[in-house]
Parts: structure tokens; C-alpha cells; sequence
């Protein structure tokens, strides 16, 4: 079995009903982020690259919530989102090796993945861009009557930017169905979030809008879950958006290149001890859902798919040279492949 | 043939297009209930609904933003900002937002949007809600950017540009707004974008330009014992460069009129393309007219002078055609 | 006497120490703006103007309560606030008809006035520029340990607006010595609060800064004095920014085209009992500092004054054809007039 | 002499500049703690403290609206904006308040700040973070643009700018950091913004460049058969016409090298003005070189494609002196 090509991001999507296949898609999750790592070093990766090992249990608990058709705006740190909500490992780690196979065919790359299948539109590379898309992508389903919703992942550092404001009191005053998600990791790039941020918890500020704002333990992927259908349902009973705060950890540095020494000694640590994927997997073997050794046996399965993977993004072409122009406009080759929402 | 304000041709056009197209929504601040800054969206709520026809708060990247995915979700929105300069805290949304959307989802994904702004000088609004600023927009891959110059250039362009598959900016020079001329609305009217118009025909030389300049350059054409050709480009980006070839390849001489400085202005760009590919036709250097570069002053009679007026294009188009050399502007002297 | 030129701004400044003489910069506000209303429908105002009748406490009450040395930023509805920090009637009603005796020389306009020496930088025609404008001057202030402190004039629609956000965050993290005034005049051009905003008082908003957010009665130019003196005190003591809400109310429509039809019947009669001209009036004669009907005199004689001023501006010479290329930048004519501030 | 990275050179110039005015200070995202997310301003706050080294939040209006501020009331800011992007949610400070300070409050105040950012493609970073953007500023009046080419144009730009009255973008080619030249570090020296520099005599073309693209145009000079003239704009608002007039009128051809979409690029503002004033002299049409209409492509073989190489230069130029006219770009065909 691969992790990818056998299943379609719709496919990927409907198996996070089960919650092994969530503790799974977790593990998954981390074993692509450590690979990319890797994959930099190898010298197969341009650029930059965002990992977000550490808050798996927030992209597994978003996506198990919402439905395909409910449509995601989310940021370069996007790797592991993508992955919960379908996109495969090929589609992630094709575009940030820039091959066509990537979901954006390589001309993409780490900060840009897409799949508008599973309602992920591209992820923005500038701070606070996804915040006003949900927006508008609310406004669209409220029209269409057809009780889609909205959901933006940002930072707690992106909570300092003009867009995180407009974009709250646009939702809140057209009452619009989308909820803002806000992974706090306790960083924006190499500073804590106290030297940015004169409060401790984004989810305060939901007050100024008149919103509710709820803190959530982002390493608990069933708490992540319960607060969010608690506000995605709220979202489609028409009494508006949500800010959801995610208190979690990206053990990682901000990008490739940051070791994260600016981090207090003992913080990584403290983290490590609550891992979003430990926990859920001894809760699944509480529940009698997954075996003693059943998490070692998934991530050694899982690892080496991604690494069947890896050598098949490795093998498979890079984009033609016409791809410079395809798709820019309407007036562009590359042939109308428009996604329809909610059309189907 | 009735004459129609400029701003009822905006209105007429939103209204069509609303009427032809129910995914079409306009979004702005005081759009709604109070018929719009400058009443062009007059009665619209009242038809249309608020679902349709949005008030927002004093928030342009809220709105632009949301104009992006109602867009990327199936709507077609139509934003209005008030005065070009606000784009100034939004521009992030238009050109590096939606206008990548299609690229980066390799055409499964648009933002057909329309962003219309009112632009330009010549109302005393001062220095920061006076300027075209085209420039900011202008070249970027994935956005159109028209300019309207009088009430059917409107009606054409925005209907085209509401049908148009990607993001397109309107201009809509504010002070064309209350300007008049005989019309008749066809409701099947389109300005195709891309193409520019030869507004007056004539043999000596190519004036081209847009916007507000148009009604200048036409003025100056009328007042010239030269022969002067007017092409109104529409279109700035991308435009429409086998209209302006053809037209300078049969005058021989080439002057752009543009409401920008020289260091911002399309006319750079039109010139050095026309010099580039029909170098060899041009009887006389190209020539470009534009603002000189300082800010828009409030004072009437300095708005005046600081913009081109037709008697001065007059005169520097005469002095190229006698001289084939380039008149140096006025303000070499008067500076 | 005439009102402008025999004094200098700071002059007419230091004159607000004395509380008859806030009384009468209020009446002059009142009168200005009256004036400019008819200037306009004579012909002589081009563009727009934006007036603040019904808003002179607010005004009034802050020019009171600062230094000249403090430093000012404001909007397009500026007339009033550069009256009363001391810009004279010929420098607003000069600059408003495009004449040289205007504060900005008559190439600004209406709503680009202008006095350093009073501490007012140009008013900004952009929503929300002036309140990072003002977090630079209070840290040049700080960086200077002179004690000076700056302040943000801006309406209530424009706490909608990104940089509103980002400046209140700034200024927290930096505990910078700035106070944001919001004057909530309940509408945002014809737009009621309730329709663009989900809360009801924008004070509320600072908590989401850690900062004090303080509700003002707008109309009593004392309270508003009370509020300022103890934000700028905390302010010139390090503790910070904090965050004034002056309800108060504009008699006008928005600017000079609007009639204002958009209002509730009775909105605009409920507010005129609470005038704050008349407030003040009846406490200064009830302080005795006013004879009964002294406020009729001041009035009479203010205006008079102000036809004199307004004869002197249509007088006055509009701006010579240089001007338009003058202090464009430090390359163009018009020489070095640099205003240093706490320089002197 | 030693070899000094580019990246070296922006630290020197901040440092000495710190050290010689006390009103100096740096602000940006991680610029103090972090020593700036390119390694540009390391050891500065340790050497002259938090009150002058300021890591701000995420915030790009806050910022670069209090260094207007701070620069009205007498400090020097120097704000560092990582991606020229980022300036998207931000310009209103920079073209629409700083630059009209000095003008509105007739020379009474003036805002002397500096905004340092990192820009273009090269490097992979995606269509988001690629981009030069120079036109969204270029031509506003009351600013200036410059943009450095190696280490020691990077170390005289960025002290004549922090000396400059007025407020000056100066975009710093991303890929440049981390090369090497040789450079001895002169704390005395100055390149005048507003003053090119030809960097390689020749006599069959004047080549005009700036940027990243400067060090491409050498190549391309060096490996070509003609005598190709190198012009490094380094100041490109406002730009050097003498020395580009100059050089054209020795030559006889213009050819403009150019990190922009031709609708962008300030290359049609230099060919429009040799045009008017050199149209005699010249022997051929003008040439531009630039991007295609597209979008900053991240697989790496894309970018290298996407942006002008030497061998391509080369060509063009090459073609253009053997027939004296405009070869076509390579997308022409391709596309
Ligand atoms: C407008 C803008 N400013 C700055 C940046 C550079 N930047 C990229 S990531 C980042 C930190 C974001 O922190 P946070 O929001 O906490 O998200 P995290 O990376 O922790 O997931 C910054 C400053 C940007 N991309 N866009
Ligand atoms: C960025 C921006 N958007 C929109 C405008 C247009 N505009 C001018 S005044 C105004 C209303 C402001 O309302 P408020 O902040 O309450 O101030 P008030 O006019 O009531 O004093 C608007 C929307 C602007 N000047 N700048
Ligand atoms: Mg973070
Ligand atoms: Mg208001």
C-alpha cells in the first residue's frame, strides 16, 4: 500500500471518519514534515519551507470536522493541513520538490499548496491574506443557501496584522459563516509571542467583535475536533463566525534554516511530553482501538510509504517550460480546468 | 439619443449586469443604502437586496479579501474603492492575491472580480485623493486594468469586465462622473478589454491616451491645424499594441498624453514598444506629455496648470510635427 | 480685535489656560465651520469639506490638556482640532480656499491641515494613516526623554481599519506614550455604527491591547480634558498608551454634500440639548467666569471677527505657479523651512 | 582587500551610520534579537540597544507608519521589509504619507526615513516572494528608489540614503547576499542616489541595468564579441538621464536589461526619454529586455528560464547590433 496515488485527496478525506486512520494521518503528517527536512538537505527543495511538526492534532481535528465541500484558506506553514484535509503526500511533497505531480504541478512550491477538491484554496505567502478569502468564500456559500462554511488557519503572530482585524469585523458584522483558527505555537518567526503581543490568549480579542473566542488544547485532537464542530455548527445555524485559538507548539524552528535558539531551555521539552500523536494514540488504545505497538508498527508503515513516495516525486518530471505561461489568464494556454464549488 | 451622465452609465451598467447575471455582487463602503459616494449605485438595493448589494465597514482589505473568495466560491464580485488612493492599504489582496489565484491552482481556480475606483485631479481633492495611480497595477500578470473615459467607454468596459473570466480594474476618471453626451444604453453593448479605439482619425500623428486625457486630446485634435489621430486605449493593461502600430506606422509620429508622471505613466511603456517595433516608420522622436513630477495641488488655478490642458497639447503636438523634435514640457522653464 | 493674525497658534495655544477662552475657541469652531459652509455654497471651497459642529468639547477639551511640544495627528475632519490646538481662522478658512495664508499655503486643502509649532502634522485623507504616524512621534519623543507625548485623532468607522489594530498593538508591546482619541460620532460617512461595527463602544476594543479604554462624555469639554490630562499623565509616566472613546455627535451630514437624511427622526434634536457650547456655557456661569448672556455676546463678536478674517482670506492671494513644484523634496525650490521639533 | 559579502555590506553600512547619528534606528520583523531574518543587522543590538534596534510585530502599517512618524519628529528610521511584498499591506504609509509630508506642510516637516527590502527572483521562494515591485513606488514624487547591485554599491546607497532629507526605498536583491567581492570597506563612502554608474565602457550599445541584473549585463559583456557599455542605474527614481544620454548618444544603440514585466519595468520610462531626447543619434531602435507576463515560477528550472540569463543577453544584443532591429524575445517562439 502507498500513502498516496491509490487514494484521491476526496478518498484521503472520507477515511478520517475513522479514528485510526486519523492517528494515522497524524504520523503521516510528521513523517512528511521530517522528510522534507531531509529532502532540504538533499538539496531538493528550494527556497524555504515552514514544518509543523508538533500541531499535527490541529490539522487532523479541523479536517475531521468540516466537510470537503467547506472551503479552507491557510498559510505558507501549510504542509500539514494539506495532508488532513486529502491533499496526498505526492501532491505536498511533489510541489515542494517542484514536479508536476505537486498539487500545484511545481510552479507552486512549500508555500503554495492547493486542492480544490477538498476545498483547500492555494495558501498564501503573505501574512494575514487567508483571513478577508474566508470571507468572501463565506459570503459565497451563505448565497448559494447551502450551509458550506469557512475556516482560516493563521498564527498568533498573523493576529497582529491589520487583515486579522478587518477580517473579524467583516465576518462578525455580516454575521457570516467562518471560523478563524489561530494556531498559537508561541511564535512568530524567532520571537515570542509576549514580545509581540501585549496579551497571552488571541482568543480575547474575539470580544471586540463580538464573538466568540475559545481556547482549545491544540495537541488534543478530540478537543480540537469538539470545538470546532461546536463552531462550524454554530457558522451553519446562521449565528456567525468564531475565533478558535489552538494552544500548541511547532517543535521546529520557523523555517529551514532556523535552529531555534532563541527558544527558553526546557520549553521543547515540556511540549514533547503532551505530542499530539502520543496522546491520541494511548487514548486509542484505551479504546481498545489500536494495539500496544500499534503506533510503532503505523509510523514504520507510514515512513516507509512516504519513502516509496519520495522516490516516485524523485523519479517523476518537472514541469515543461510552458508551464511559465500556462494559466495566468484567461487568455493563457493550460486549457480551462475550472473547479466549480458546490457545483458538482 | 438621450445624454447620459457618466454616472448613470456606471449605474446602468451595474444594474444590467446584476439583472443578466445573479451572481453578481457589488460591495463598497456606502454602496447600499445611500446609492454610493458618488451615487452611482443609486436604487440598487432597493432591487437587488442586501445580499447583492453590500455595505461595508471602513475595511479594504476585509472587502478586497472577500471579494477574492467570493470570487475564487462562484460570485463575481464588484468592488467599489472610493478613491484610488485606498488601495494603498489593500493593494496586497489585488495583485499578489488574486492575481496569482488561477496561476497557482493551474486554472481550476479564478477571481473574476471587478475592482472599480474613481481616479484623477482636477476636483481640488487634494493630494491624496487625486491621483490615477495605475501604476500600482499596471504589468501585473493575471489582472486586467481598463480606463473609462466617457459614459459609453463606461458602460462598455464594465460590462466586459464583469464578464471577464479574471480580475479586472476599472479607472473611472471622478470628474468624467458629471460629464454628459448623447447615448443611447444597448444593453448588448461590450468594449472588448485589450483593444483600443481610434477616437479621431487623422494623418499627422498619433495622440493616444485614456481616461480623462481623452476628452483633452480630442479637444486639442479639434483646435489643431494639424491632423491629429486620437486613440483611446481603454484598455492600459494589457493594450492593445496593433492599434497603436498600425495608427503610427500610417502618421509617422507618436505622443502619448497620460494623467502621471513620466516615471509612472503607461506612455513608457507605449513608447518604447511603438520604438522597438517600428522604429524605422517614425518621422519624428516619440514624445510623451505627461504631469510634471510633484504632487496634486488643491489651489485651483495651480490643478489647472498642473494637469495637461488641451491648448497645451495643442502646441507641443504643432511643435513636434514642425520641428520633429520633442517640445521640452512646460515646466522646464517655469520650474 | 480680529480672531487670527494678531496671534500666533501657540499664542491662541497658551490662551486655553484660561477656561472663558475655551469657551470662546468653541464658539470660534462653531462659527469657522458655519462660515466654510456658506464659503462653499459661494463657490470658494473646491472638493470636500468634512465639518465637526457639535464636536468642539472634544476639540477643545484636548488642546486643553497638552503641551504644543505634544505631537498631533488627525483626519480630513481636522478643522476644528487645528482651531483649537491654535491654528488661526486665516490658517483654516486661507488653506480651505486655496490662498498662501492658508496653514499648508493653500496647496493642501481642506483636509491637509497643518502646524508644527502647535504640534499638528498635515491631517491625513487616508483612514487610519495617522495612528502609526503617531506611535513614531511618541517613540522620537521617548527616544528624546523630553516627556512629550503624541496623539491620534480619529473617528469611529476608521477603528474598523486595519492600522487602527496595528498601531494599538504597537504602541502596547512598546509601551509607547500615545493617546488614541476615537471620536465616536456614531456614523462612518452615512453609515451608522451598528451597521459597520458588532459593539457598541469602541473603548472595549483595548483589552484586546492590554490597555485602558476609557469612555468619554464628549460633549463636556471637562470631561474630556479630565480623561485626556490623567491618559497623557500615564502616558508621560511610561505606563503606556490607553485608548479614549469621545461619544459625541456631528450636527452636519459627512461632508458638504451629504443632508444627512440617513439619521433617525429626533437623533439630531436629542444631541442638540446636549450642545456642548451651551454645557459649558451654564457651568462657566455658574462659575460666575460668564455673565448671563455673555455666551450671545462671544458669539456675536466671534463671528464678526470671523467675517473679518474671512474678508482677509478672499482678499489674499492664491498660491504662485511654483508652488506646485515647491518642497516636493529636499532637491526642490522653496528652501529649508525645517521645523525641529523639541529642537528649540 | 578583502572579500565581503553583500550581506556584509548592508550590516557595515547600518552600523557605521549608527555609529556616526545617533537618531538612527532599525525596525522590523526580528531585525534586533534575531539579528533580521538574513543576517543583515546581527550584533546591532547588542552594540546600540533596544531603544535603537526595535523587532516589531507583524505589522508592516504600524511600523512603517511609526518610522514616518519618528522621522517627522528627527529620528532616522531605517525599516527593513523582508519581501518587498510585505509592502503590499503597507504602501500607504510610504507613497501616500511620507512622501507628501514635506510637500503638504510646505518643507516644514520632512519624513528622512529609509525602507530597506529584500526583493526579486532566483532563489525558489514561489511567484509570493520573488518579485522586484519597483513600480509600485517608482515615479511618486517626494521619493526615491535605488536598488544595489554587489556589496560595495549596497554600502553607498544604503549611507547616502540614511543621509537623504527625504524618505528612499532601497530594494536589495535577495540572491546578492551571499555573494563575494572584492571590497575594502570605507565608512567615508557615498554613491549620490540619482547618480548611474557606467560599470563597463564599450562602444557598439549601451547596455542600462540595475540590480541583480547588473552582474548579468557584466557577463553578458564580457562573453559578447561587440563592445557592449554597462550602465548600472543603482538610483532608478529618479534616474540619471545624463549619463544614460551620454553613453547612448557614444554608442548609437539602447538596450535596457530589466527585472520586470515590460508594463512594470522602468526600462519604457529610460527608452520613452533617450527616445525624445536622443531619437537622431540612435542607430538602431531601442531594446528592452524583460520577464514574460507571467508570474515568478518555483521550480528551478522555471525561474532560471523565466529570468534573463547572460547567454541570453548576449544574444539579444548580438541580434540587435547585426540587424539594427529588435530581435523578438525568447518566449515568442517558446510560448
Ligand atoms: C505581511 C507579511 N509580513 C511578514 C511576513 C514574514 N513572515 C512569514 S511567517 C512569519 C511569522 C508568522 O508567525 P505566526 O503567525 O505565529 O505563524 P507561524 O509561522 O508560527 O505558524 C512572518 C513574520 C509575511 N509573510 N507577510
Ligand atoms: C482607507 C480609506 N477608506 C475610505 C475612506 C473614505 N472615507 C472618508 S471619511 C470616511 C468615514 C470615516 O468615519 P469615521 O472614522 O467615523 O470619522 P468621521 O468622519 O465620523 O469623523 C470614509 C469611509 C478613506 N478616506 N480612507
Ligand atoms: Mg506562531
Ligand atoms: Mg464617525
Amino acid at each position: 500500500m502507498t500513502v498516496s496515488d491509490s487514494n484521491s485527496p476526496l478518498a484521503r478525506r472520507e477515511a478520517l471518519r475513522n479514528r485510526r486512520d486519523q492517528l494515522q494521518r497524524m504520523v503521516e503528517i510528521r513523517g512528511v514534515e521530517n522528510r522534507i527536512q531531509k529532502l532540504f538537505a538533499e538539496g531538493h527543495v528550494r527556497g524555504s519551507t515552514h514544518l509543523a511538526n508538533g500541531q499535527e492534532a490541529v490539522s487532523v481535528g479541523i479536517a475531521r470536522s468540516i466537510d470537503p465541500d467547506d472551503v479552507v484558506t491557510c498559510t505558507y506553514r501549510g504542509h500539514g493541513h494539506a495532508l488532513a484535509l486529502g491533499v496526498t503526500p505526492a501532491g505536498v511533497i511533489g510541489e515542494i520538490c517542484g514536479r508536476t505531480i505537486g498539487c500545484a504541478g511545481g510552479v507552486g512550491g512549500s508555500m503554495h499548496l492547493v486542492e480544490p477538491s477538498v476545498g483547500l484554496l492555494p495558501t498564501a505567502a503573505i501574512i494575514g491574506a487567508g483571513l478577508p478569502i474566508a470571507c468572501g468564500a463565506a459570503m459565497a456559500a451563505r448565497a448559494r443557501k447551502n450551509g458550506r462554511v469557512a475556516v482560516s488557519i493563521f498564527g498568533d503572530g498573523s493576529a497582529n496584522i491589520g487583515a486579522f482585524h478587518e477580517a473579524l469585523n467583516f465576518a462578525a458584522i455580516n454575521k457570516l459563516p467562518v471560523i478563524f483558527v489561530c494556531e498559537n505555537n508561541l511564535y512568530g518567526e524567532y520571537t515570542r509571542i509576549q514580545l509581540s503581543t501585549p496579551i497571552e490568549d488571541i482568543a480575547l480579542r474575539a470580544s471586540g467583535y463580538n464573538m466568540p473566542g475559545i481556547i482549545v488544547d491544540g495537541q488534543d485532537v478530540d478537543k480540537v475536533a469538539e470545538a470546532m464542530a461546536e463552531a462550524v455548527q454554530r457558522a451553519r445555524r446562521g449565528e456567525g463566525p468564531s475565533l478558535l485559538e489552538m494552544k500548541t507548539y511547532r517543535y521546529s524552528g520557523h523555517s529551514r534554516s532556523d535552529p531555534a535558539t532563541y527558544r527558553p531551555a526546557g520549553e521543547l521539552d515540556r511540549w514533547l511530553k503532551r505530542d499530539p500523536i502520543n496522546i491520541f494514540a494511548d487514548r486509542l488504545i484505551a479504546e481498545q482501538a489500536l494495539s500496544p505497538g500499534g503506533l510503532e508498527q503505523m509510523q514504520a508503515e507510514t515512513n516507509e510509504a512516504i519513502e516509496q513516495v519520495v522516490a516516485e516525486v524523485l523519479d517523476s518530471p518537472a514541469p515543461d517550460m510552458r508551464e511559465i505561461f500556462a494559466h495566468v489568464s484567461g487568455e493563457s494556454p493550460g486549457g480551462d480546468q475550472r473547479w466549480s464549488f458546490w457545483g458538482r | 439619443m438621450a445624454k447620459i451622465w457618466t454616472r448613470q452609465a456606471v449605474l446602468r451598467a451595474l444594474d444590467d449586469a446584476m439583472t443578466d447575471d445573479p451572481t453578481v455582487i457589488l460591495m463598497g463602503e456606502d454602496v447600499a443604502a445611500a446609492g454610493g459616494p458618488f451615487k452611482v449605485t443609486e436604487g440598487l438595493l432597493a432591487k437587488y437586496g442586501a445580499e447583492r448589494v453590500i455595505d461595508t465597514p471602513i475595511s479594504e482589505m476585509a472587502f478586497m479579501g472577500a471579494a477574492v473568495g467570493a470570487a475564487v466560491c462562484g460570485l463575481k464580485p464588484v468592488v467599489e474603492i472610493m478613491f484610488i488612493e485606498f488601495l494603498g492599504v489593500a493593494l496586497d489582496q489585488l495583485t499578489t492575491q488574486a492575481a496569482t489565484m488561477r496561476y497557482l491552482s493551474r486554472g481550476r481556480l479564478t477571481a473574476p472580480l471587478v475592482v472599480r475606483a474613481s481616479a484623477g485631479a482636477g476636483q481640488g481633492f487634494g493630494c491624496q485623493h487625486s491621483q490615477m495611480l495605475d501604476h500600482w497595477v499596471r504589468g501585473t500578470p493575471g489582472l486586467k486594468l481598463a480606463v473609462t473615459s466617457n459614459a459609453r467607454t463606461t458602460y462598455g468596459l464594465l460590462r466586459s469586465a464583469i464578464e471577464d473570466p479574471d480580475p479586472v480594474v476599472v479607472l473611472e476618471p471622478r470628474i468624467l462622473y458629471s460629464e454628459r453626451e448623447e447615448y443611447e444604453f444597448d444593453p448588448s453593448y461590450r468594449i472588448p478589454l485589450g483593444r483600443a479605439e481610434v477616437a479621431r482619425q487623422g494623418a499627422d500623428a498619433t495622440l493616444v491616451t485614456c481616461g480623462a486625457m481623452t476628452r483633452v486630446a480630442l479637444e486639442a485634435a479639434a483646435n489643431s491645424d494639424a491632423n491629429i489621430e486620437v486613440v483611446d486605449l481603454l484598455t492600459i493593461w494589457p493594450w492593445d499594441r496593433k492599434t497603436v502600430l498600425q495608427s503610427v506606422e500610417r502618421t509617422g509620429r507618436l505622443v502619448t498624453l497620460e494623467e502621471a508622471t513620466a516615471s509612472a505613466g503607461w506612455g513608457g511603456d507605449v513608447v518604447s514598444a511603438v520604438a522597438m517595433e517600428a522604429f524605422g516608420k517614425l518621422k519624428a522622436p516619440p514624445h510623451r506629455i505627461t504631469l510634471p513630477d510633484a504632487p496634486v495641488p488643491y489651489n485651483g488655478g495651480l490643478e489647472a496648470r498642473y494637469l495637461p490642458s488641451a491648448a497645451y497639447v495643442t502646441e507641443q503636438v504643432a511643435a513636434l510635427i514642425s520641428t520633429n523634435k520633442s517640445p521640452a514640457p512646460w515646466w522646464r522653464n517655469a520650474a
